[in-house]
C-alpha cells in the first residue's frame, strides 16, 4: 500500500508540484519572451528597466495583478464571473498531466537517489523502476490523447461564461465570436491528429512517440499537412493572430474579458498563454518526436544524445513558440467571417481529404 | 515606539515591494484625444519605446489599465466620457495629463473646452508642451513612479463619491 | 489502470487551487472602492445605447451544431483509427461510407449557406 | 479507495442534478449540468471506461454545453426571467416524481437479491487486460457495425434537420 | 465494496430528478437539460453493467446513446430556436403546437 | 422589441468609441447591426470641437498661425501652408525663392510622414502591428528633420508670412538626401509585409468600394477620390507654391477599394520623395524671408486658397474687413467632407470592415470638428 | 502555376516572416532615453529662460512687453516700472505659465534681446498646475529640477 501511495500519490505529486510551478514561470516568462521577440522585431527593446533586460517585468506585473482590485460590474453574475476565469485556467493546466516530456525510466536514477534514505532496496528498485514513477511524465493514460482534446474543450465553456457572465455588449459578443472560432477549428484539429493515429495506432501520447522511434523518423515527415493544419487551427484554438478576433481589439475593444480586471484578468491572460503551450507540446509529441533527438536512429548523429531528451524536448517546444510570437509579430489579422470560412471550407476538408488519403495509404503499404 | 519601528520595517518592505511592482508595469488605457496622443503613440513605437520601463501593453479596456494618459484637447462633451473611463478603472490608478490641453485647456480657451482635466479627475503628474516630446512624457512617467513609490499599505484609499 | 488517473485527479485539485488562493490572498491586500459609475458596463465611456442579452445572429447556433455533429464523428474515427490495421480494407469501406453520408450533410449545409458568415 | 471515491462523486452528481432542476437562471441550470456531467465522466474512469469518459467529456461537455449555452445566449434572456419558475403541471410533477421513486426503490430492492444471485461473482470489476479503446473499437466495428452507418444518417439528419429549422431566413 | 446496485441506485437517483425537473420546469431549454440528465443516468447504468459484465456491450451503446443524444440537442434545440423566433417565447406551457 | 427583431437581430446597436482603440481619436460611430452585417452607420462627432474658427477671428493673422498646426495635427505643415499661402495672396506678399523651395519641399515631407502615419494607424487596425513600428521609425526621420529646421516635432509653426523663421541650419541637406535615399527601400520593405500579403488583400479588397461618380457626388478628396479614378491633384490642377516647376505623378486607382487608396498613399510617398529630391538638386541661394508687415492688415475681401494636403482638398476661407483680425475664417477640411461617405462606405459591410474604413478615409479629427 | 504554387507554400507570409526575421537581429533603433541624453536640435523649443547677460548678470529684458503682446496665449505677464532716473522701463517682475503655453516660439522671435529663450529643456513635469507657472526667478535659473533624490543612472 505504501509503495502504490508513493508511486501514485506522492510522486506524481511532486512532480505536478514541479510542473505547475516551471509552467506557471513558463508561461509568466513567456510574456516577457514575447514582448521582447515582439519589440526585437519591431527594432525596440522591450522592458529594459525592470530587473536586467526586464527580466523582472512578469513577476512585477502578476504582483501587480494581484494588488490591483477586482471589480464584479454590478450586473455581472457574480458566481459565474469568479468562476468563469478558472474553468479556462484549470484545463489548461491540467492537460500537462498526460504530456510526456521525457522517456520513461527518465527518472529512475534520480528516484533512486532520493528514496534510498528512506526505504530498502527492494521497495526503492521497485518504485524507481516503475514506469508510472520513474517517466518522464506525470501519468501514461491508454487515451492520453482523447483526454487533451476534451479536457482542452472544456476551457471554451469558461470563455462564454466569462462572457455572459459580465452582462455587457462587448463581451458578450466577444465570447461568441470567441467560442464558435475555437469549436470551428477544434473540428479540423480533431481531424487532423487522427492521421497521426493512423499511422501511429495508439492514443496514448507516450506510445506515440516511442513508435517515432520505431519508426526512425518523426511523423511531421508522414503527415506533413495534418502539422500544417495541427499547427494554424492551434494557432486559432488559442487566439493567435492571425486568428485573434476574440481580442481584436481594434474592433470589439477587449473581446470576452473586457470587463475582467485583475487577478481574474490574469487567469485568462495565463489560460492563454498556457494553451500556446499546450498545444505546442502537443504537436510537439504528435509531429517533432517529443523528447526524441532529430532522426532518433541515425548513427552518426548520435553526438545530438549528449543534449538530454528533457531538453530536445524543451527545445522543440520553445522553437515553435518563438514561431508563435514570430508570426504574430508579421501578419495582419482575418476577418471574422473569413476566419470562419477558412475553418470550415478549407481546413476541415482538407483535414478529412487527409484522414481519407492516409487511411488508404496505410492500407496500400499494410 | 519600538513596537511602531518593528512595524514600520515590515510595512515598508512591503511597501517597497508592492510600489515596485506597481510602478513597474503600469499599462496605460489606449486613449488618445488629439495631438498629443500622437505623440503619446510616438512614445509607444520604436525610438522611444515606453515598453522599457513596463509600461508598453497598452490595453483597450479600463479594466484592465493601470494608468490613463490623457492626451489631449478635453471637449465638454468628452469630459464626462473620461470621467466615466477613469471611474472604471480599479485602483490603484494613475492619471497623466499630457500637454497642456489637458493641463490647462492648453491654446484653447473657448466655450468647448475644459479648462484642465483636473476639473474632472485628479491628476497625479501634469506634462506641459504643446505636445511634449516623446521623452518628455517618459519623464512625466518617472515622475509618477517616483510618486507611485510614496505609496504605503497604510494609508487607507479614500472612497470617493460618484 | 485506475492508479494512472490518480495523479490526474491530484492534478485537478491543485490547478483549482492556484486560483482559489490567488484570489483569497488579493483579497487581502486589494483595494475595494466600488462606485456606481465603476460598475456599470464598459462601453467606450458613453452610456451604453442597447440591452446586452439576446441578439446575437443565429448563425452561432449553425456552427455550435456543426461543431457538435462533427465532434461526434470525431469520436467514431478515434476507435477507428486505433485499430485500424485489424480493420484493414473492410474498415476502411466503413469509414468512407461513414464520412460520406456526412459529407453529404456537410455540403449540404454548405449549398444551404450555412458557412457564410453574413 | 474506489468506495470513497464513489460517493464523493455520487454526491457531487446528485447535489448537481438537484441544481440543475432547480436553479433559476439556465445559464447556472447549464454549468451546474456540466459539474454534473463531469461526475458522470468520473464515475467512467472509475469504471474504467475510459474512452467513453473521454467521450463524455468531449461531446457532453464540450459540445452539446456549448450548444446549449449559446442557445440560451440566442434565446432573450429577459424573456426567460419573466417567466415563474414552475410549470402548471408541477403538481402532477411532484406525484409522478414521487410515484417513480418509489417504484424505482421498490424495484432495486426487489433486484437486489435476484441480482447478486444471477451474476456470477457480483460487484468485482477486473482490469481489462486489452486497452479501452480498441477494444470499444473491436466490438463497434464488427458487432455493431449497422448502428454504426445508421448513426451517421442520424447526424446527417440532425444536420439538416437543424439547418432547416433555424435557417428559414438567414 | 461497491456493485451494481448502488450504482443502480445512484442513477435511479438521478434519473427521478431528471423527470422531475422535465414535469415541473417551464423553460424548454431546462427540459431539456433534465432530458440530458436522465439520459446520462442511463449511461452510467450502462456502463456499470458493463462493467460488472465484463461486456463492452455497454460501452459501444453508450456511444450511440451520446451519439443520440448530441442529435438530440440539436434537432430539440433548433426547434426552440423556431419557435422562439415565431412564438417570442419558450414557455413550455405557452407552446400548444395544436394551436398552430 | 417588435417580434422580428429578437432572433434576427436586426437592431443590434453597438457604440464604436469616442474611446475607441481604432476610431483614430474621438470619432463615435453609433452601428446598427444585422448579426456581423453593419445596417446603419451614424458618426457622431464633436468629441474634439475646440472652436479653432472662433479663436481665428479673436487673434491676429499671425498670431492665429499656430492654431492651424492644431487641427489637423498630423500634417501640421500643410495646414499651415496653406493658412500662410492665403494670407500672402491676400496681403500681396513676395516669397523668395529659396523659401518657397524649402516650403515645398517640407510639405511634401509633411506628406510623407502623414502617410506613413496613416499607414501605421490603418496596418494595425487590420492587425499588423509591426507595420505600425516600422512606419513610426521613418517617420521619427522626418520629425527629426522637423525639429532641426522648425523647432518642433509635430506641431511645427512651420512658416511665417513672408517665408520662413530660419534658413536651413547646417548639416540639414545632406541629413535629407540620407533620408531620400534610404527611404524607397523601407517602403519596399513594407510593400513585402502587406503588399501581396493573403490576408492583406482579403481584408482591403473590395471593402468600402464607391464609384468614381459617386465619389465625386460625396465631395471626396485626395487619395480616396483618386482611388476611385478621378485625376483630380490641386496641385497639377491649381499649382500653387511653385509646383508647376516640378516633375511628378499623381497615382490612381481603378476600383475604388480599400486597397487602391493603400497603393495610392505609397505610390505618393514616393511622389513626394521625388520631388524632394527635384527640390534638393536645385535649391537656389537666397533669403528666406520676405517683406511681411508687422501686424498685417489685408484689404476688405473674401479670399480663399486651397492646397493638397495629404488628405484631400484643404481651402482656407478668409474674410477680412481691414482690421487685423480675420473677420471670418472658415477652413475646409479633406476629412470631415470624406467622413460623410462613412456611412455610405460600411453599409452592408462586417463590424471588422469598419475599422479599415475609417482608417483608409485617414480621417483626423482635430480637423473634423475644430 | 507559379502563382497558385507561391500561394500553396505561403510565399508571401514567408516574405513577410523573412523582413522581420531580418530586423530581428538588426540594432535596435531605440534611444535609451534616461540612460542616454537625447539629442535635441538646436532649434527645439523647450523650457523657457529668461537670459542675463553673461557679463554683468543683468537681466536682458528691457521689459518691451512684446512678448506678451505676440503671445497668441496672453500668458506671458511682464511686469515694469520706470527708473525714475535713467527714465527706462526696469523689469520688477516676469510669468510665463507653462502649462498653456504652445511653444510656438513667436515670444522669442519678437524679444529684441534676446531676453525670453525658448531651450532645448523639456523635463517639464509637475505634480501640481501651480508648479507650471514660472515666475521670474525660475526663469532666470532655467529649470531647476525638483530633486527627486533619485539618479535614474
Ligand atoms: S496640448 Fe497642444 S498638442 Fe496637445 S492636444 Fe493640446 S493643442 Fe494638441
Ligand atoms: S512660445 Fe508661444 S505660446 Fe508660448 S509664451 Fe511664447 S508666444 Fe506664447
Ligand atoms: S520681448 Fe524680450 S525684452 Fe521685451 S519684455 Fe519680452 S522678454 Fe523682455
Amino acid at each position: 500500500m505504501a509503495e502504490w501511495i508513493i508511486v501514485y500519490g506522492i510522486i506524481p505529486f511532486a512532480k505536478i508540484a514541479v510542473i505547475v510551478l516551471v509552467l506557471s514561470g513558463a508561461v509568466a516568462y513567456m510574456t516577457l519572451l514575447e514582448r521582447k521577440v515582439i519589440a526585437h522585431i519591431q527594432v525596440r527593446l522591450g522592458p529594459m528597466r525592470v530587473g536586467w533586460h526586464g527580466l523582472l517585468q512578469p513577476i512585477a506585473d502578476g504582483l501587480k495583478f494581484i494588488l490591483k482590485e477586482d471589480i464584479v460590474p454590478a450586473r455581472a453574475d457574480k458566481l459565474l464571473f469568479t468562476l468563469a476565469p478558472a474553468i479556462s485556467l484549470v484545463p489548461a493546466f491540467v492537460v500537462f498531466a498526460v504530456i510526456p516530456f521525457g522517456p520513461p525510466g527518465m527518472m529512475e536514477d534520480l528516484l533512486r537517489w532520493v528514496l534510498s534514505p528512506f526505504l530498502d532496496a527492494a521497495a526503492v528498485e521497485s518504485i524507481a523502476t516503475h514506469s508510472a514513477a520513474s517517466g518522464g511524465f506525470v501519468t501514461d493514460i491508454n487515451i492520453a490523447l482523447l483526454f487533451v482534446l476534451s479536457i482542452s474543450s472544456v476551457g471554451i465553456l469558461g470563455i462564454i461564461l466569462g462572457g455572459w457572465a459580465s452582462n455587457s455588449k462587448y463581451p458578450l459578443l466577444g465570447a461568441l465570436r470567441s467560442s464558435a472560432q475555437m469549436i470551428s477549428y477544434e473540428v479540423a484539429l480533431g481531424f487532423s491528429v487522427i492521421g497521426v493515429l493512423l499511422v501511429t495506432q495508439s492514443l496514448s501520447l507516450v506510445q506515440i512517440v516511442e513508435n517515432q522511434r520505431e519508426a526512425e523518423v518523426w511523423y511531421i515527415f508522414y503527415q506533413p499537412l495534418a502539422f500544417i493544419l495541427f499547427f494554424i487551427c492551434g494557432m486559432a484554438e488559442t487566439n493567435r493572430l492571425p486568428f485573434d478576433l476574440p481580442e481584436a481589439e481594434t474592433e470589439l475593444v477587449g473581446g470576452f474579458h473586457t470587463e475582467y480586471s485583475g487577478f481574474r484578468f490574469s487567469l485568462f491572460f495565463i489560460a492563454e498563454y498556457a494553451a500556446m503551450v499546450t498545444v505546442s507540446a502537443v504537436a510537439v509529441t504528435l509531429f517533432l518526436g517529443g523528447w526524441l533527438r532529430p532522426f532518433p536512429n541515425v548513427e552518426w548523429l548520435s553526438f545530438l544524445d549528449l543534449i538530454p531528451p528533457l531538453l530536445w524536448f524543451v527545445i522543440k517546444v520553445f522553437l515553435l513558440l518563438y514561431v508563435f510570437i514570430w508570426i504574430r509579430g508579421t501578419l495582419p489579422r482575418y476577418r471574422f467571417d473569413q476566419l470562419m470560412g477558412y475553418g470550415w471550407k478549407l481546413f476541415l476538408p482538407l483535414a478529412l481529404a487527409n484522414v481519407i488519403v492516409t487511411a488508404g495509404v496505410v492500407l496500400a503499404l499494410m | 515606539m519600538d513596537r511602531s519601528i518593528e512595524k514600520n520595517i515590515v510595512t515598508t518592505t512591503a511597501d517597497s515591494v508592492f510600489n515596485w511592482a506597481r510602478k513597474s508595469s503600469l499599462w496605460p488605457m489606449t486613449f488618445g484625444l488629439a495631438c498629443c496622443a500622437i505623440e503619446m503613440m510616438a512614445t509607444g513605437a520604436s525610438r522611444f519605446d515606453m515598453d522599457r520601463f513596463g509600461a508598453g501593453i497598452f490595453r483597450p479596456s479600463p479594466r484592465q489599465s493601470d494608468l490613463i494618459i490623457v492626451a489631449g484637447t478635453v471637449t465638454l462633451k468628452m469630459a464626462e466620457v473620461i470621467q466615466r473611463l477613469y471611474e472604471q478603472m480599479p485602483d490603484p490608478k494613475w492619471v497623466i495629463s499630457m500637454g497642456a490641453c489637458s493641463s490647462a485647456g492648453g491654446p484653447f480657451d473657448t466655450y468647448s473646452t475644459l479648462q484642465g482635466v483636473d476639473k474632472v479627475i485628479p491628476v497625479d503628474v501634469y506634462i506641459p508642451g504643446c505636445p511634449p516630446r516623446p521623452e518628455a512624457l517618459l519623464y512625466g512617467l518617472m515622475r509618477l513612479q517616483d510618486k507611485i513609490d510614496l505609496m504605503s499599505i497604510t494609508d487607507k484609499p479614500e472612497p470617493r463619491a460618484s | 489502470m485506475l492508479g494512472s488517473y490518480i495523479p490526474i485527479l491530484i492534478f485537478i485539485l491543485v490547478a483549482i487551487t492556484l486560483p482559489v488562493v490567488g484570489l483569497l490572498v488579493g483579497r487581502l491586500l486589494r483595494p475595494h472602492l466600488p462606485t456606481a459609475d465603476k460598475l456599470m458596463p464598459y462601453e467606450c465611456g458613453v452610456d451604453p445605447v442597447d440591452d446586452a442579452r439576446g441578439r446575437f445572429s443565429v448563425r452561432f447556433y449553425i456552427i455550435a451544431i456543426l461543431f457538435v455533429i462533427f465532434d461526434v464523428e470525431t469520436i467514431f474515427l478515434f476507435p477507428w483509427a486505433v485499430i485500424y490495421d485489424k480493420l484493414a480494407l473492410f474498415g476502411f469501406i466503413e469509414m468512407v461510407i461513414f464520412l460520406g453520408i456526412l459529407i453529404v450533410g456537410y455540403f449540404y449545409v454548405w449549398k444551404k449557406g450555412a458557412l457564410e458568415w453574413a | 479507495m474506489e468506495t470513497y471515491l464513489f460517493y464523493a462523486l455520487a454526491l457531487i452528481l446528485v447535489t448537481f442534478s438537484i441544481l440543475t432542476v432547480t436553479a433559476r437562471n439556465p445559464v447556472r441550470s447549464a454549468v451546474y449540468l456540466v459539474s454534473a456531467l463531469l461526475a458522470v465522466a468520473g464515475f467512467f474512469f472509475l469504471l474504467e471506461a475510459e474512452f467513453v469518459g473521454a467521450v463524455q467529456v468531449l461531446v457532453y461537455v464540450g459540445g452539446i454545453m456549448v450548444l446549449f449555452l449559446f442557445v440560451i445566449m440566442l434565446v432573450s434572456i429577459e424573456a426567460l426571467d419573466r417567466q415563474p419558475k414552475v410549470s402548471r403541471q408541477w403538481r402532477t410533477g411532484v406525484v409522478l416524481a414521487v410515484v417513480l421513486c418509489l417504484e424505482l426503490s421498490l424495484l432495486i430492492f426487489r433486484g437486489t437479491v435476484s441480482l447478486e444471485e444471477g451474476l456470477a461473482e457480483p460487484g468485482i470489476i477486473t482490469t481489462t487486460e486489452t486497452m479501452n479503446t480498441e477494444a470499444v473499437g473491436t466490438v463497434l466495428y464488427s458487432t455493431y457495425l449497422l448502428p454504426f452507418e445508421i448513426a451517421s444518417v442520424l447526424l446527417l439528419v440532425a444536420i439538416v434537420g437543424a439547418v432547416v429549422l433555424a435557417k428559414k431566413e438567414i | 465494496m461497491i456493485g451494481p446496485n448502488h450504482y443502480l441506485f445512484l442513477s435511479a437517483i438521478v434519473f427521478t430528478i431528471g423527470a422531475v425537473g422535465v414535469l415541473t420546469r417551464r423553460n424548454v431549454i431546462i427540459i431539456f437539460m433534465s432530458i440530458e440528465l436522465m439520459l446520462n443516468a442511463v449511461n452510467l447504468n450502462l456502463i456499470a453493467f458493463s462493467a460488472h459484465l465484463q461486456d463492452l456491450a455497454g460501452q459501444v451503446f453508450v456511444v450511440f446513446v451520446i451519439t443520440v443524444a448530441a442529435a438530440e440537442a440539436a434537432v430539440g434545440l433548433g426547434i426552440v430556436i423556431a419557435l422562439f423566433r415565431n412564438r417570442e417565447t419558450i414557455n413550455m406551457d405557452e407552446i400548444d403546437l395544436m394551436r398552430g | 422589441m417588435d417580434r422580428q427583431t429578437i432572433l434576427d437581430t436586426k437592431e443590434l446597436e453597438i457604440n464604436m468609441g469616442p474611446q475607441h482603440p481604432s476610431t483614430h481619436g474621438v470619432l463615435r460611430v453609433r452601428l446598427k447591426l444585422d448579426g456581423e452585417r453593419v445596417v446603419d452607420a451614424e458618426s457622431i462627432i464633436g468629441y474634439l470641437h475646440r472652436g479653432v474658427e472662433k479663436i481665428a477671428e479673436n487673434r491676429n493673422y499671425i498670431k492665429c498661425v499656430p492654431y492651424f498646426d492644431r487641427t489637423d495635427y498630423i500634417a501640421a505643415v500643410s495646414n499651415v501652408y496653406g493658412y500662410v499661402l492665403g494670407v500672402e495672396k491676400m496681403l500681396g506678399i513676395e516669397v523668395p525663392e529659396r523659401a518657397r523651395r524649402i516650403r515645398i519641399m517640407m510639405t511634401e515631407f509633411n506628406r510623407i510622414a502623414s502617410h506613413l502615419l496613416w499607414l501605421a494607424t490603418h496596418a494595425i487596425d487590420i492587425g499588423a502591428m509591426t507595420v505600425f513600428l516600422y512606419c513610426f521609425r521613418e517617420r521619427e526621420e522626418v520629425l527629426k528633420l522637423f525639429e532641426a529646421i522648425f523647432g518642433a516635432r509635430l506641431t511645427t509653426h512651420a512658416f511665417r508670412l513672408g517665408g520662413l523663421w530660419l534658413d536651413m541650419p547646417p548639416g540639414f541637406d545632406a541629413a535629407c538626401r540620407k533620408f531620400i535615399d534610404e527611404f524607397p527601400a523601407r517602403v519596399d520593405e513594407y510593400e513585402q509585409l502587406l503588399t501581396r500579403n493573403r490576408i492583406w488583400l482579403e481584408r482591403t479588397q473590395g471593402v468600402g468600394v464607391i464609384s468614381a461618380e459617386e465619389a465625386i457626388d460625396w465631395g471626396l478628396s485626395g487619395p480616396p477620390l483618386r482611388g476611385s479614378g478621378v485625376d483630380h491633384d490641386i496641385r497639377k490642377l491649381r499649382p500653387y507654391g511653385g509646383y508647376e516647376q516640378f516633375q511628378f505623378d499623381v497615382p490612381m486607382g481603378k476600383n475604388g477599394d480599400t486597397y487602391d487608396r493603400y497603393l495610392i498613399r505609397l505610390e505618393e510617398m514616393r511622389q513626394s520623395r521625388r520631388i524632394i529630391a527635384q527640390i534638393l538638386d536645385d535649391l537656389p541661394d537666397g533669403p528666406v524671408r520676405g517683406r511681411a508687415p508687422k501686424i498685417p492688415k489685408p484689404p476688405v475681401g473674401e479670399y480663399y486658397s486651397a492646397i493638397e494636403s495629404p488628405r484631400g482638398e484643404l481651402g482656407y476661407y478668409i474674410v477680412s474687413d481691414g482690421s487685423p483680425q480675420p473677420f471670418r475664417l472658415r477652413i475646409r477640411p479633406p476629412t470631415f467632407i470624406s467622413l460623410q461617405a462613412l456611412r455610405r462606405l460600411v453599409r452592408g459591410h462586417l463590424v471588422a470592415d469598419v475599422v479599415a474604413i475609417i482608417g483608409t478615409l485617414d480621417i483626423v479629427l482635430g480637423e473634423i470638428d475644430r | 502555376m507559379i502563382e497558385f504554387l507561391r500561394r500553396m507554400l505561403f510565399w508571401d507570409i514567408v516574405k513577410g516572416l523573412a523582413v522581420t526575421f531580418r530586423y530581428t537581429y538588426t540594432k535596435v533603433y531605440t534611444e535609451q532615453y534616461p540612460t542616454e541624453t537625447p539629442k535635441l536640435a538646436e532649434r527645439y523649443k523647450g523650457a523657457p529662460r529668461l537670459n542675463n547677460d553673461p557679463e554683468t548678470g543683468e537681466t536682458l529684458c528691457i521689459a518691451c512687453d512684446l512678448c506678451a503682446l505676440i503671445c497668441p496665449e496672453d500668458l506671458i505677464v511682464v511686469g515694469s516700472t520706470r527708473d525714475p532716473e535713467s527714465r527706462k522701463k526696469v523689469l520688477t517682475h516676469y510669468t510665463f505659465d507653462t502649462s498653456r503655453c504652445l511653444f510656438c516660439g513667436l515670444c522669442q522671435e519678437v524679444c529684441p534681446t534676446n531676453a525670453i529663450e525658448l531651450t532645448q529643456d523639456f523635463e517639464l513635469a509637475a505634480y501640481d498646475r501651480r508648479d507650471m507657472v514660472w515666475n521670474r526667478e525660475r526663469l532666470e535659473k532655467c529649470w531647476d529640477r525638483i530633486d527627486f533624490g533619485k539618479d535614474y543612472n
